[in-house]
């Protein structure tokens, strides 16, 4: 008889934060999806139980404890943003149950407890190299840099950006800021333009760097002035906005679209087919995640005590290593923080292909 | 660079103008902050892009349909929420209160539909290319941006002040009551009202989706609550107000971010604001012509 | 006990008061009349602190009260209702008296909060008063009500209550018997003349010249912000300045 | 039974102490709107009081109640500082100060280092239980019953009603709306305080404009006649979201729809207070 | 034909009757008036005759056709104007368009005609056309309230209490104005607290209490009249 085996999945699925967090509900659905058309875990199908919680605190935690003492599940993905995992997450920690972030990647989040996993990218391993890597093709001596200021992701990717060009010993000749919802750049990119960078480093997210580079275009940056970001430009949403304009960007990620792996391509597939657009860097990591969980409760087996089976999940999560998915090779450290290797990315010809490895 | 900067704010200022001006007509005439302004804004911006993408509609078409598609989404708030208030008694900011319920089901429905990701307008769909003035740069699109808004801005205190409409308008806009006995159609007035400023929202919504690239279901949000400060910079109600008010705003923005501090540009320019009420309590071009006696 | 030096009023270019003097006596009941526009009302809101003057002085009982804020000006004993009628709509007749008494009680918030007796007493004879006074405009009956759905007449007279409800020294009433048919002004006369007997310093703007010609013992004409005519209603009525700014020949007869 | 009641209240129970603190926030905003001024501030005296009793706990690991008192001071005292100038005028300046001063609150949060920035404070230990929220939703309808028939309710109403007449009857008007703006404060940064020691985490996104808005919303659905009307609001605000889960990706859409009908039934809020007419 | 026939009209305000069972009629060219204490139900009775007020029962008639119920912009078409209690004038609009605006229902062309006239009966509006109403007077605003009307080129005027707050000489003046819009064609309902007045220039007059008429007479006969003499007259 095959049991049940019921994931709390908990993402922002209405509201502004929707654009991040439907696409990761895409993600794990395809990979249920897929898991269960081969049999499930063992013969146990798995379960999703999909809730919205709005990027909002309070609702994130009221659909943790809904998760945990309604539905009963074994683990929880989610929530979106950092700012609602540093709410919900110490609940699930406090009840032992594996809380899988796929999107949190502020500082701080696994320190919550012992349940907390995540395997969102960090930026800190790979924006270094991709500074790296681009101040030495590019000569880059002077650079500016603009970030998003009041949201969590845009400012880490900027504070590591700092370190990284401190480290290149270049000059930044300019740093402007702008606000979530911001439509008009024009102010920012007009300073940065009478300053004359070699680049431009961009802590922004898709729907705000699509925009930045296309308005410094036409304000009169030249391409050959590239835009170097975080995997907030790793979405095939920039070169759909930003066209011509976004041509030569520079970012980094274990991920992209026009990866040619075979697993890459049979997930790009699918996903496009089922939700008749590209999927992004976050659906990726969600795709990855619940194959990833798919690992650990592989290796452990249900005793149907829900709460025991919950501990034991942890301790074979924990213990994942060398999973290969479409990011490529995943492993947790030892803080269940990703492991993972990145790769400099730029846009060329309207794709996204290496710059180097 | 500060001619630049001078252009970009007046690019900023035409932009929150457009919006204000639907906006502080509603508020003068139904006497409500509709909230769902943003919303109309929003969807006057996708229905100018479905006609642009599907019937590959020019520029003009686009504003028209864009404006139509607002004109009613606007008259039917108003019919469904705002209209049964009218009837009776009510707490002068419960309209407000329906036009925020009307936002949310309107915005949640287009989340819907077009889901949360942002779209855009094909990229020939204007000419890219930029026109020099001295040393300011900008396309044709920016400089029709700037010129709408003051066109519109001058054809609405023409049609309100010249025209018997317009002076029926205004008429209903202080005492609906009194404009009754007069024999105007009160009711029509209040719904060509909200069919003309939704409308007015859905030309910002279509003109500020073309050149800012990014038409998703929540951007009427961050517009809407500078509309706010804009319609009471200028002078509630007021359409020189809008304008003036919309401008100040971009400058203020644009300026704080040239010579002060990015990081700062919104304390700085909402503070200013501020300053510039405390002189000028009732907005600048407000009055309170309010008899004591 | 109020006295006007030089004032000067001017709206934009219009000069609306100009250079007027002017004392009332106290216990008097004062009438001042003159043409719509002459600037009654307006001198009525310099008096108590709604608009400032473009110069001169207010002096109220011996202090200078040119320039201070409206509320502070109620503290020293001036009351006024206004001629467009500004009742609280949405309180009842009661709640409205006892919003004018605001200034009688004396009670802190702690005593508000503890229930102190100091606050069960004020509130128990402030109420009985209030609705005294509202006895004596005929109101008692309605005063549950919510002052809204007053007539204007009544809601005229809820105002005169209001005002009264302040105590004070001196009672600024503009056009106070606008919309009373000939019998109610009679009754306003007699309800106006009863306020002042018991110690009220009125001072009145009103167009009917029987109501001032009835209760007003002195009288003070203004034309275009100036005085053209003060003095017993009988010498005022057959001033010639009058009778051709205001008057008209039929009223000296 | 007894574990199902169990089990409910687990899940449960942030939902209920969030209705509380929105409880709290509506009436907040109810103290202004009584004297008929419109504040869009108490989002952002909220998230004052919610950083500051956060940072009393964190940094100097003050007892709780002292954590509280200073949420609400810190407040209480910054709207004395905007109150002054701005209530001498009347209208909608204060919306418009308290506009400007949200964007400048969460601007200063953004760019403080001791606030986290963007990132926010997380690790807020929790210490906000059941009987906190009761005991200071106690309070506050003792101190609303009190007012209600005052001499102090009775000023504000008149305010409310027509300034300019209040201000005729001796009512100090300028001091009673600072009062009760500053009152308002301080309940909101009070409510601020509680929220950070349950939910553990802060960050200046949550104190913005779209909170000042549901905090208007919550009092004006429930009627602003009594203060018993922006606790039903709230309540009822507060709870429909959930209740709609259901529903899915369209439980917003049902929502605003609700808000909508709500409205146009009950236009004086669902509480309304019955005088003859 | 009677020109307004209200017969057993009812009005409420929500649990209020403020009407109750009035009926009265206008001849054509007559001046009727209608007098009553505070709160009688006068403005009431004008108010459900404009179409502001809906009626609880009754009908009102008009030149033979119901128009209980219509709109009040079609009412105003069809004649009738009301020149409401306490000046109703629209404070934010100048003086001209003001009264413009009281000649909204009729075809533009002779409105300018019409202006001058009404500036030619009150010159103090010619020389405040510009301002802003709100800026005027009391009585001025009275005067400006009672153009307006004038502009709608009415067969049947309403008017409440139009002597309110006016100087001696300007309620002589009005009531002289309203002998002479009525010699020129036009009937009036003329509501009045200045009873003495109202019944030496109607015709007939009315006497309403407490929502019921009860009273109704030739105005001469009115003026002699005990009761009136007594609850209206002041005597
Ligand atoms: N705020 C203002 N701006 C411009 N002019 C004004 C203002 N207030 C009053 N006036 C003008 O001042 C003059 C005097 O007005 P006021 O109201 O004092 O007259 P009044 O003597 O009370 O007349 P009434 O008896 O008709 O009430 C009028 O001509 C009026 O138009
Ligand atoms: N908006 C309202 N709501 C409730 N009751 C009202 C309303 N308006 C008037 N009334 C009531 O209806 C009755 C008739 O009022 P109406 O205004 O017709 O009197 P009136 O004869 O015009 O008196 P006045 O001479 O004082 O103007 C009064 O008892 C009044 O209290
Ligand atoms: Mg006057
Ligand atoms: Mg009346």
């Amino acid at each position: 008889q095959a049991a049940e085996i019921k994931i709390g999945v908990t993402e922002a699925l209405t509201g502004p934060v929707a654009k991040y967090g439907v696409p990761i509900k895409n993600g794990f659905v395809l990979a249920a999806d897929e898991i269960n058309a081969a049999g499930g875990i063992k013969g146990n199908k798995i379960v999703l139980v999909i809730e919205d919680e709005q990027a909002k605190k309070e609702e994130a935690i009221n659909v943790f404890k809904k998760f945990i003492f309604q539905d009963k599940v074994l683990a929880i993905f989610g929530p979106t943003l950092s700012n609602s995992a540093f709410a919900s997450d110490p609940i699930a920690n406090k009840e032992k149950i594996v809380v899988f972030g796929t999107s949190n990647t502020a500082e701080g989040i696994t320190d919550i407890g012992p349940y907390v996993f995540r395997n969102s990218v960090a930026e800190a391993d790979i924006l270094p190299i991709v500074t790296k890597v681009a101040t030495k093709k590019l000569g880059l001596k002077k650079v500016a840099i603009i970030y998003g200021n009041d949201d969590s992701m845009t400012k880490s990717t900027y504070e590591i950006f700092l370190r990284s060009i401190k480290a290149e010993k270049l000059e930044v000749v300019d740093t402007e800021t702008f606000a979530k919802g911001d439509i008009d750049f024009s102010a920012q990119l007009t300073k940065i333009k009478s300053l004359n960078p070699d680049a431009v480093f961009c802590g922004a997210l898709v729907e705000e760097a699509s925009n930045i580079i296309l308005q410094a275009r036409k304000l009169g940056i030249p391409n050959k002035i590239r835009f170097i970001g975080g995997n907030g430009f790793n979405s095939a949403k920039l070169i759909e906005i930003g066209g011509a304009a976004a041509e030569g960007s520079i970012s980094g990620s274990p991920w992209f679209l026009d990866d040619p792996s075979k697993i890459n391509q049979t997930f790009v597939k699918a996903y496009t087919k089922k939700y008749g657009m590209a999927p992004d860097q976050f659906a990726a990591q969600a795709y990855d995640a619940l194959y990833i969980m798919a690992e650990g409760i592989k290796a452990i087996s249900l005793s149907g005590n829900v709460e025991k089976d919950r501990t034991t999940l942890r301790d074979a999560l924990a213990k994942v290593k060398n999973f290969k998915g479409v990011g490529g090779l995943f492993s947790f450290n030892e803080s269940r923080d990703a492991e993972q290797k990145g790769r400099v990315l730029y846009i060329k010809n309207g794709k996204f292909a290496i710059y180097a490895e | 660079m500060f001619l630049q900067q001078f252009a970009n704010a007046l690019v900023l200022g035409s932009v929150y103008a457009l919006f204000a001006l639907g906006f502080t007509l509603i508020f003068g005439v139904l006497e409500v902050i509709t909230l769902a302004h943003g919303a109309v804004f929003m969807i006057g911006a996708f229905a100018g892009l479905a006609v642009v993408t599907k019937f590959n509609a020019g520029l003009i078409p686009a504003i028209l349909v864009g404006m139509m598609a607002s004109g009613i989404l606007g008259w039917l708030i108003d019919l469904l929420a705002i209209r049964p208030l009218r009837k009776r008694k009510f707490h002068h900011l419960a309209p407000m209160i329906a036009t925020i319920g009307c936002a949310t089901f309107v915005i949640s429905i287009s989340q819907g539909v077009f889901g949360a990701e942002i779209y855009r307008f094909p990229f020939d769909f204007m000419p890219a290319t930029s026109y020099n003035f001295w040393a300011m740069q900008l396309t044709l699109l920016q400089i029709i941006i700037v010129g709408v808004a003051l066109a519109l801005m001058l054809i609405i205190i023409f049609l309100l002040n010249r025209t018997k409409w317009g002076k029926a308008v205004r008429a209903v806009a202080e005492t609906p009551r009194t404009a009754a006995l007069l024999g105007i159609p009160v009711e029509r007035v209040f719904q060509l009202t909200s069919f003309s400023a939704s409308a007015l929202g859905g030309a910002a919504g279509v003109l500020t989706g073309i050149n800012f690239n990014a038409i998703h279901t929540f951007m009427g949000g961050p517009i809407m609550h500078r509309g706010i400060a804009v319609i009471i910079l200028g002078g509630m109600g007021d359409i020189r107000g809008a304008v003036v008010g919309g401008l100040i705003l971009g400058f203020a923005e644009i300026m704080s971010v040239a010579y002060l501090s990015s990081d700062f540009r919104d304390a700085i320019s909402f503070g200013l604001l501020f300053i510039i009420l405390l002189v000028r309590p009732a907005g600048i071009f407000g009055s309170n012509i309010e008899r004591k006696g | 006990m109020l006295r006007l030096e030089n004032i000067i009023k001017d709206f934009g270019g219009l000069r609306v008061l100009d250079s007027l003097s002017l004392q009332v006596g106290e216990g008097l009941i004062f009438g001042l009349i003159g043409p719509n526009g002459a600037g009654k009302t307006t001198l009525f809101n310099i008096i108590s602190g709604l608009s400032r003057p473009t110069a001169g002085r207010v002096i109220f009982n011996g202090t200078d009260i040119t320039h201070l804020p409206p509320s502070s000006i109620a503290a020293c004993g001036m009351g006024r209702t206004f001629q467009n009628i500004r009742i609280f709509k949405e309180l009842s007749l009661l709640e409205n008296v006892l919003a004018g008494m605001h200034r009688l009680f004396t009670y802190s918030p702690v005593a508000m909060l503890l229930n102190l007796p100091v606050q069960k007493r004020e509130e128990k004879a402030l109420r009985e008063k209030a609705l005294e006074i509202l006895e004596l405009f005929h109101l008692a009956g309605k005063a549950k009500r919510q002052a809204e759905s007053l007539s204007y007449g009544e809601q005229r007279k809820l105002e005169l209550a209001r005002a009264l409800a302040t105590s004070p020294k001196l009672l600024l009433v503009d056009e106070p018997a606008a919309g009373m048919n000939p019998a109610e002004t009679e009754e306003l006369m007699g309800e106006i003349v009863q306020i002042n007997n018991r110690g009220y310093t009125i001072c009145l703007i009103e167009h009917d010249m029987k109501f001032v010609m009835g209760v007003c013992r002195q009288v003070a004409v203004l034309n275009f912000g100036e005085l053209i005519a003060l003095g017993s209603p009988q010498e005022v009525k057959c001033n010639p300045l009058v009778i051709e700014a205001y008057l008209g020949k039929e009223e000296c007869k | 039974m007894t574990e199902f009641l169990m089990s409910f209240w687990q899940t449960y129970n942030t939902l209920f102490y969030t209705v509380l603190v929105h409880g709290m926030l509506a009436l907040s905003i109810y103290i202004t709107l009584a004297c008929g001024q419109l504040s869009l501030g108490n989002a952002a005296f909220m998230g004052i009081g919610a950083y500051t009793a956060a940072l009393f706990t964190l940094k100097l690991n003050a007892p709780f109640g002292l954590s509280l008192l200073a949420g609400g001071m810190l407040p209480a005292f910054v709207a004395l500082i905007i109150g002054v100038p701005t209530l001498r005028l009347s209208g909608v300046y204060l919306a418009m100060a308290t506009l400007g001063f949200g964007e400048v609150v969460r601007v200063v949060f953004l760019n403080m280092s001791i606030t986290g920035g963007s990132v926010g404070l997380n690790g807020v230990p929790p210490k906000t239980e059941l009987w906190h929220l009761l005991l200071v939703m106690g309070v506050l309808i003792y101190f609303f019953l009190k007012l209600k028939n005052s001499r102090f309710g009775r000023a504000l109403e008149a305010i409310r009603e027509d300034e300019v007449a209040a201000a005729v009857m001796g009512i100090k008007t300028t001091s009673f709306k600072v009062w009760a703006f500053v009152i308002g404060a301080f309940i909101a940064g009070v409510a601020g305080g509680l929220n950070a020691h349950f939910t553990f985490f802060l960050s200046p996104r949550e104190y913005g404009f779209d909170f000042a808005v549901d905090i208007l919303t919550f009092a004006i659905l429930g009627g602003t006649g009594t203060f018993w009307g922006p606790l039903v609001g709230s309540t009822i605000l507060t709870i429909l979201p959930e209740m709609l889960r259901f529903l899915g990706s369209y439980r917003l859409a049902l929502n605003g729809l609700i808000l909508v009908l709500v409205v146009v039934y009950l236009p004086n809020g669902i509480i309304t207070v019955k005088k003859k007419d | 034909m009677m020109l307004l026939e209200l017969k057993d009209v009812y009005v409420n305000y929500n649990h209020i009757q403020a009407l109750k069972g009035i009926s009265l009629n206008v001849a054509e060219g007559e001046i009727v008036a209608l007098i009553g204490a505070n709160g009688a139900g006068k403005s009431t009775t004008l108010n459900a005759i404009s179409g502001l007020l809906k009626t609880t029962g009754g009908n009102i008639i008009y030149e033979g056709s119901n128009i209980t119920g219509h709109s009040p912009q079609s009412i105003v078409r069809s004649g009738i104007i009301q020149v409401p209690e306490g000046r109703a004038i629209l404070t934010t609009l100048k003086v001209r368009e003001n009264l413009e605006m009281g000649a909204f229902t009729r075809k533009n062309d002779r409105i300018k005609d019409n202006l001058d006239a009404v500036f030619a009966r009150f010159p103090v509006l010619q020389k405040k056309a510009e301002l802003s109403a709100g800026n005027l007077s009391g009585g001025e605003q009275q005067m400006l309230a009672l153009g307006r009307a004038l502009m709608a080129k009415p067969r049947l005027l309403l008017m409440d209490e139009p002597s309110m707050g006016l100087s001696p000489i300007l309620v002589r003046e009005i009531f002289q104005i309203i002998t002479e819009i009525n010699k020129q064609g036009t009937s009036i309902l003329l509501v009045e607290q200045n009873a003495q007045m109202a019944l030496e220039v109607s015709r007939r007059g009315y006497v309403l209490e407490t929502g019921h008429i009860v009273l109704e007479d030739t105005s001469a006969n009115l003026l002699h009249n005990e009761k009136v003499i007594h609850a209206y007259l002041g005597g």
